[in-house]
């Protein structure tokens, strides 16, 4: 979310008259306040804020990931559980950057309770970024992959 | 001692139980749904992680995410608080199958204290008294007749598969049993696909007393007392006290040694609740075993001064009975809970919202379990508990006023709840007198307290 | 019993007294300054009255605005709280002329106990060990090496007139004396206009402990066990515990009985409390009777399990000891307060502003005492204590344990507090230990401790 | 305070983008938020707020009083006490409305702790209104007179 768009959002609360306006883009969220409610940032979770399930407008670099380009879509863990990118220790792994896929493609596995979970494609697309590290414990709805759809 | 635990629940009982686990120097992990993220119970852990969605069957319900949760954070212990999958046997077991303490009951337990039956006839062996009713199915009208003359009416007919007050008679003298027994049969087909029926001695304005039971894992057990909670409405508990004022210290003496033994012989182990129903002369007949923390713990906290949850903890970890509950079990003074729930105190509609003002009150003889705050959420998905109010005095009188004192200065705006029902019960002659039973409610005037 | 009562004071005291005013039934009215209207006295009072501007000597100090507001308001009782006007015997008197009991020791106690040479020769008559010193007014440089020779070196020479350190002068051996004792004579002169000196023991590292007592208009008294109160800094408490972990339950029984019958004897009434200095051996000498309730009063109700200020209510209405206090005194486990005050934790700076967030810590084993709220503001004219947390445990260990857990818990934004000061006391080794005395703070490295 | 003037401050809370603003003006006060801070209302006492001891602008009738000019100032009781118009019972008041008064002008009395005190003009004018029934206790800082002055 650019400076720009977030200008136009303070201008919004302003016009509106509101005084505080939540808005999430993909992995990106503003909260814009015209006043003092620090009571609210007691609740800011430490630990990552997962992302809404449903993806929308494309998101911000995630720290392993090049930029994504403003025509993504997110693939988000469905469970919890533990991510890995390639079918066995040593194999390649299931996509890399630039992969074109079809939907029912897999992705990478999410390992739950011992069971190996495949992760498939949802779109036909091409791979722009992987967003997590091999071996990674995942949250529900933490982002995977960004894909631009064919 | 555990190094880390989960805690399989969300609001003021994940809370507690971090509460516990810091008293113990023991590492928490919270999980929550997406409806939880500004929840203070993940603010309080020391790590906490996202399982699902709001809805409970994909989050705090869903075992293998509670499971994958407690593996990816290398806990080696879960409590699962109250509801949710505190008296799910199969989740106990799957976490056993995974490497994983469950704080609670084993598998087996559990399971037969969820079978009702089981339950009933495990207790009547080990000479805990049983509500009265037939062995199992009526076979007969004639059955019927004779086991209402053995029991004295009046009587409740049950459907066996039922529920929910269907295929339900009350039976008040012998003439109306063969009718209204075909009645319930008809009803118990159509409703149930069975028509089998069982009979059960009613007690028409029983009280509801329970006793708070903890064994350890080497076959000890102790009776903390019991709790008075027969103030209810649609069978959801809203004022709970301890003691009762129906049980004398007689009473509670051979109870407590009654279900010691029973407990012992049942192979129960960590906190448990055995439920009874008082009929007018004072005789209890026991209904269920609830095999878990129960919401009123703390007014049992108050008079034994044993942290039970923290009890629980330390149970599960091997420690003996003996290193948590001194001999003779010794009560003092008189404590009530007030559930404060976000509802509508005439028409108990459920209130979820944004508390937009808050004030807790505290002093002397007051204790405060909630995970609300200024600006927090109580969201719509699951249940309107917001706070519970405990207070603590010398004698019933002196809990009393300072609940009073306390309801006066909590103030929540921006949802309704309880607390002006919880002044108009702490202002009624019944209750100020100790008369109470579970029609107590209706009988005040709160229209919908009648099931 | 009084119908209704002012309270004389503000903040989480005056909230405590009408919390025992509702407890008890009886009406409350709150007086005000501009800079407090919107103070939760003022909000829980069932009545208010503003008496002045923000500065105290023109309101909470202004006995005739306090006299005023109570007789339009005609209250039959003025509670004082601790501070202001609490020990103030002209105002006790003022009240009593009025026809308005003042919840305290009558004024000719309150004059006699203020009047420190005369509160030690009380005492000394009654038998209660004294800091050894001279008879009044040293007369020469003989008469002082004779009594340092007689109650043994360190002694400390201090101005008769004095205060504030000026004329002060630590003396370690024979040879020193007289010189300091000039030193000390002419710093006097030039401070105070009077060169009196007298001589007191030196105690080099005493704990504070002091006894609670209950005095009733009948002429008993009764002593609720002692407070540990050596961690200070600058001679103001910060954290206080009951019991203390240098008296035993033999001195505990000795002290309590001799105090008693003191009490008596002096003709003590109402609340009170028996200040002591413990020296390296454990020998314990009085120091002062402060006679008032005491900011730090809860850690007893914890142990006791009575209500203080309630019973300086019954007292006050002519109620008999044997009502409130059983005997033998039995004190139960171990508690701790901790001062959450306005303050910058290194520098001591008060830090006066808006509370832009508030968690109050709950759960079991947790009092809060405090008029704080989110949005309320801590005002720049008067002290800075934000709140009391007091934790009660079964012993020391679950006390501490439970207080760091509430500290976690507790949440103030907007201010400076100092909850990160205690979190650092309650991990200190000697803390923990229970190796304490008044120079613990700053022993730990907090650099404005010291005097 | 005017509805329009209360408008114009509205303005300026949303053209300013600020969350709070609290106005004083003499008696009148009006504090506008662009957003909902409730637990505020949790403290206002529920006894009647006294005024500002330094009057300033003219205030909005008071329940005993017509309408007060906009050039008057407030007399306010310096001390907690009952207010009384004149110096015994069945005596004609100390003033009326319409009077006009010197400085050192006794208006009217407070007894506080059995004693009469007399309460002066400060300043030479007109008393445009009395605003406190007789016999009534009084708060520190109440309004007690409106004078216009000379």
């Amino acid at each position: 979310m650019s400076n720009d768009e977030i200008k136009q959002l303070i201008q919004l609360v302003k016009e509106s008259g509101i005084s505080e306006l939540e808005v999430q883009r993909g992995e990106n969220r503003v909260r814009i306040r015209s006043g003092a409610l620090a009571q609210a940032d007691l609740v800011i979770p430490h630990a990552p804020a997962p992302a809404q399930p449903a993806p929308s407008v494309p998101a911000a670099p995630s720290p392993v990931s090049s930029a994504q380009p403003s025509d993504a879509v997110l693939v988000k863990s469905p469970i919890v559980g533990t991510y890995y990118e390639c079918p066995s220790p040593g194999s390649p792994p299931f996509v890399k950057v630039g992969d074109t896929v079809e939907p029912g493609h897999v992705l990478c596995i999410i390992e739950s309770m011992k069971l190996m979970n495949e992760i498939e494609a949802e779109i036909a697309g091409t791979v722009v970024s992987k967003l997590m590290e091999n071996g990674r414990p995942v949250e529900y709805g933490e982002a995977l992959f960004a894909i631009r759809p064919r | 001692m555990f190094h880390k635990i989960l805690i399989a629940n969300r609001g003021e009982i994940a809370l507690r139980v971090i509460c516990a686990c810091k008293d113990l120097g023991i590492r928490t992990v919270a999980v929550y749904s997406e409806a939880d993220r500004h929840s203070l119970h993940v603010r309080f852990a020391d790590e906490a992680i996202c399982i699902g969605p709001a809805k409970s069957s994909r989050s705090y319900l869903d075992i293998p995410a509670v499971i994958s949760a407690a593996e990816i954070t290398n806990v080696d212990a879960i409590h699962p608080g109250y509801g949710f999958l505190s008296e799910n046997a199969g989740f106990a077991e799957v976490c056993e199958a995974s490497g994983i303490k469950f704080i609670g009951p084993p598998p087996p337990v559990t399971r037969n204290m969820g079978l009702k039956q089981r339950a009933r006839a495990e207790m009547r062996e080990a000479g805990v008294p049983i509500l009265p009713g037939s062995e199992g199915i009526l076979q007969s009208p004639e059955e019927a007749l004779d086991t209402a003359e053995r029991i004295g009416y009046p009587i409740m007919l049950k459907a066996s598969a039922g529920g929910g007050g269907r295929g339900m008679r009350i039976v008040r003298e012998t003439s109306e049993l063969p009718n209204l027994m075909a009645q319930a049969q008809s009803e118990a087909q159509a409703a149930f696909s069975s028509p089998d029926l069982y009979m059960e001695k009613l007690i028409e304005a029983p009280r509801h007393i329970e006793f708070q039971v903890l064994a350890d894992e080497y076959g000890n057990a102790a009776v903390l007392g019991e709790r008075e909670c027969s103030i209810q409405r649609r069978h959801q508990k809203l004022l709970e006290e301890a003691p009762s004022t129906a049980v004398s210290p007689d009473l509670r003496r051979i109870m407590s040694q009654r279900l010691e033994e029973a407990m012992i012989r049942i192979g129960y182990r960590n906190a448990g609740t055995v439920e009874f129903l008082m009929d007018e002369n004072g005789d209890l007949y026991f209904i269920e075993v609830n095999a878990r923390i129960q919401v009123e713990h703390p007014v049992s906290e108050a008079i034994s001064g044993i942290d039970l949850v923290k009890s629980q903890i330390l149970i599960a970890a091997g420690h003996r009975l003996e290193e948590i509950v001194r001999r003779p079990v010794e009560l003092n003074g008189h404590a009530i809970e007030c559930r404060i729930n976000a509802e509508n105190p005439d028409t108990f509609a459920p209130s979820p919202g944004r508390i937009t003002g808050l004030n807790l009150p505290g002093g002397i003889g007051v204790r405060v379990d909630t995970a609300a705050y200024t600006d927090g959420v109580i969201p719509p998905y699951y249940d309107s508990l917001v706070a519970k109010l405990i207070t603590h005095g010398k004698d019933r009188s002196e809990a009393i006023a300072r609940m009073r004192r306390a309801l006066d200065m909590f103030v929540v705006e921006g949802i309704y709840t309880t607390i002006p029902l919880h002044q108009q019960i702490l202002r009624n002659e019944d209750f100020l007198a100790g008369r109470l039973d579970t029609k107590f409610l209706s009988r005040m005037g709160v229209a919908s307290a009648r099931a």
